[in-house]
């Protein structure tokens, strides 16, 4: 197994094929940190919300 | 049990036959729609006899789509879809008179029209009768898919838009197989080959369908 | 009908396997590992794919988009199934968690066929000089696309969550059966409009070189979906069970932490 | 069994999103007995209306019917219950008659004398969009007159019918329970039958934080 270009900046060139293969790769990278940042941040959205509603239930038993 | 069946095509049908004009709708769409075509892309014949086939399949598609929404609409609004519900009859049956009915008004009326689209559109004489017989056996096959479509969607308020994004995908392999019935008999192939496999196809999905759409009725529309 | 919703006492040892809270507790400890796997995986194959795989002899280049290609478009096809199987379960044994996990399965299985598609449309430019072609492949992920988009907006069009949950179990399965229907109807089609033209993969011919990447690339996308539904299924769980004291001890004990 | 009730409900629930709908329910109904089901709007009467008539499933609890759960006599069950709901089924474009005879098909009873009771005579063979919506209801109401089941379910029956009307429906409930039926229905209006017996639904303490 060898590294296939000459240095990283043949690699990002690739022979002209670079905008293509590079775009593919960003999109990609950038679609799955999406499907990993979406749920942690629904996940604290519920949290925050849940939290909240506990805090309301728990004050208005005191109150009664 | 087969009576649900006999029972709600008689209904279905009666209904379809009082309201006469709404019924042919479906048709007129059908009819309409070609007639832009030659207007949208040309009127010569021999760039039309090409795209015909397609056209026709294309057509008859949307067609029944527009009408397919309605299969179980009247039922859920007048409360029959309720009483059909709690009958204690197999639901699949009365399901499969329904969708029988719905094709008896709209497939088979764009069936028997379709020569009149064929000659508008400069049909080749070879693709006639695969056409027919295509259009008999798919829009059969459509009305069976899109019955679950109906199903699912019967109790949502603004249904029939969701209903084609829903079933459209699943029409795919109709629409491939029907067409390419007409264009191998234009081709001067085999046609039987396509045929069979939409047959092949309205088998399964007469087996399949009625139990899909009414377990989706059973589930979905009352809450 | 009623078989449908009928379920015997024999199966409540499957219910408490399907309780919400244990699935939370359990994911929860092995997500990091599970996340480190993904990443160690997804890292080794792309450097190894991009940088140190053979060129294709015809390709150059461009073909390296396989490494994504491939394991977006497999993960596309069994996330559909994974999707229809967990809403045949809930269907039939009323499983709260495995309808989470349906709903959780749409959005992700949705993205990774756009970005299937997208990585395909890409890699066309350089390969036929055009993004778009209508190859059997790209259509029937084209097809994929619509089903999983019909099922998502089938889910969000019921005000009821458990109606639109069932709904869309339905509908995902009846899109189960229709999908080798369909993908062997396109295959068919293309076969009979473009007889053979440039494919785009052939696996069992691949160099061992070029596969092996491909490999870890699919395993890795293997563990970065599993990654994926459990964050999706663990936030859908917080927002449904909000009510259970389990779930407001956790608030508490998180907050308190 | 003479002992058994005809129709025997317990410990109820239904969940709608993971919310009771309403208070466990624990009911029985015998022959000959006519229950009223009251509660608040939004207590869950037609959703109760709905488990008793299969048209949904309960979350839990068991409803049987003579000593029998319904699951395990489904046939039986739904061929000896009638359901009038909200909404009582009648399609517009048949006329009157075509729709007694769709609903009521099994049956060998009078389509003109059921008709003639419900104050219909004569209107036989008019479209049901020719009518007003109090006669749509009368027309569904005939079909009390014409049916063999044993169980009737009535939903809200008296909303859009005159005094005539109610008058003609309290008649037909005594002599079904007479006759050894039993009718669970729902109302807020006060039946001028005896023996009456009322049973209270309530929200479930779910509903109130909504």
């Amino acid at each position: 197994m060898k590294f296939q270009f000459e240095n990283l900046q043949q690699m990002f060139i690739m022979e002209g094929h670079g905008p293509y293969v590079w775009t593919a790769v960003l999109v990609s990278v950038a679609m799955m940190v999406w499907l990993i940042i979406k749920p942690l941040a629904d996940r604290r959205a519920a949290l925050k919300d849940i939290a909240a509603d506990v805090a309301r239930t728990a004050k208005s038993n005191g109150e009664t | 049990m087969a009576s649900g069946f006999s029972a709600y095509l008689r209904r279905d049908l009666l209904l379809a036959y009082r309201r006469r004009g709404e019924a042919a709708s479906p048709l007129i769409f059908f009819v309409m729609v070609s007639t832009l075509i030659p207007l949208g892309i040309t009127p010569e014949s021999a760039r039309l006899a090409e795209i015909a086939p397609g056209i026709i399949w294309v057509m008859a598609l949307l067609a029944t789509l527009l009408s397919t929404d309605s299969l179980f609409a009247s039922d859920y609004q007048d409360g029959s879809l309720e009483q059909l519900l709690i009958s204690p009859q197999l639901l699949a049956m009365p399901v499969l008179g329904k969708i029988t009915a719905h094709w008896m008004v709209t497939g088979l009326p764009l069936t028997l029209a379709s020569p009149l689209l064929g000659l508008m559109l400069s049909l080749p004489a070879e693709g006639y009768v695969p056409m027919m017989a295509s259009l008999a056996i798919g829009t059969a096959c459509l009305s069976l898919v899109g019955s679950v479509g109906a199903a699912l969607t019967v109790s949502l308020r603004k249904g029939g838009l969701l209903l084609s994004l829903l079933v459209m995908p699943l029409y795919m392999p109709v629409i491939i197989f029907g067409s390419a019935t007409v264009q191998s008999a234009i081709d001067g192939f085999a046609w039987s080959g396509p045929l069979a496999i939409l047959g092949a196809m309205l088998a399964a999905a007469i087996a399949l369908c009625p139990i899909a759409a009414a377990g989706a009725l059973r589930l979905t529309s009352i809450n | 009908m009623n078989w449908l919703s009928n379920w015997s006492p024999s199966w409540q040892w499957f219910h408490r396997l399907g309780s919400p809270r244990w699935f939370y507790q359990t994911t929860g400890r092995w997500l990091p590992w599970l996340s480190l796997l993904a990443l160690a995986l997804l890292g080794t194959g792309l450097v190894w794919g991009l940088g140190f795989a053979p060129q294709d002899a015809k390709q150059g280049n461009s073909f390296r988009i396989i490494y994504l290609h491939v394991p977006a478009s497999f993960l596309a096809l069994a996330g559909y199934y994974i999707m229809a199987i967990a809403g045949a379960v809930g269907l039939i044994w009323k499983m709260k968690l495995s309808y989470m996990v349906m709903k959780s399965a749409a959005p992700i299985g949705a993205v990774l066929t756009f970005l299937a598609l997208f990585t395909g449309a890409v890699w066309g430019k350089p390969t036929w000089g055009t993004y778009w072609v209508w190859d059997a492949r790209i259509t029937s992920m084209l097809i994929l696309l619509f089903l999983y988009l019909g099922v998502l907006a089938l889910q969000y069009a019921f005000h009821s969550n458990e109606a639109g949950n069932k709904a869309s179990a339905i509908l995902a399965l009846v899109g189960t059966v229709n999908i080798p229907i369909i993908y062997k109807s396109v295959d068919w089609w293309y076969t009979l409009h473009q007889p053979a033209t440039i494919k785009l993969t052939s696996a069992p011919s691949m160099h061992p070189d070029m596969f092996q990447p491909l490999l870890v690339m699919i395993l890795g996308f293997y563990c970065f979906y599993v990654v994926a539904l459990f964050l999706f299924t663990r936030a859908e769980i917080l927002r449904r069970e909000r009510k259970t004291t389990w779930v407001k001890a956790l608030v508490l004990g998180e907050s308190q932490s | 069994m003479p002992n058994t009730p005809l129709l025997s409900v317990e410990r109820l629930q239904f969940e709608r999103d993971d919310c009771n709908v309403f208070e466990q329910i624990d009911l029985t109904v015998d022959r000959g007995e006519i229950v009223q089901i009251e509660g608040p709007n939004g207590a869950g009467k037609t959703t109760l209306m709905r488990l008793l008539t299969t048209a949904l499933q309960p979350t839990s609890g068991t409803i049987s019917y003579a000593g029998q759960s319904i699951d395990l006599c489904r046939y039986e069950y739904l061929s000896d219950i009638l359901y009038l709901g909200h909404q009582p089924g009648v399609k517009m474009t048949l006329t009157a008659e075509e729709n007694l005879r769709w609903m009521a098909a099994d049956s060998n009873a009078s389509i003109q004398d059921a008709l003639a009771a419900v104050g219909l005579a004569g209107y036989g063979d008019i479209p049901c969009y020719n009518l007003s919506a109090g006669q749509h209801r009368r027309v569904a109401l005939a079909r009390l007159l014409m049916t063999d089941a044993k169980l009737w379910y009535l939903d809200e029956p008296f909303t859009a019918i005159d005094k005539q009307g109610v008058s003609f429906l309290e008649n037909c409930m005594s002599d079904h329970v007479k006759g050894g039926g039993a009718i669970l229905l729902s109302t807020h209006q006060d039946l001028a039958i005896d023996g009456v017996r009322k049973y209270g639904i309530s929200p479930h303490a779910d509903q109130r934080g909504l």
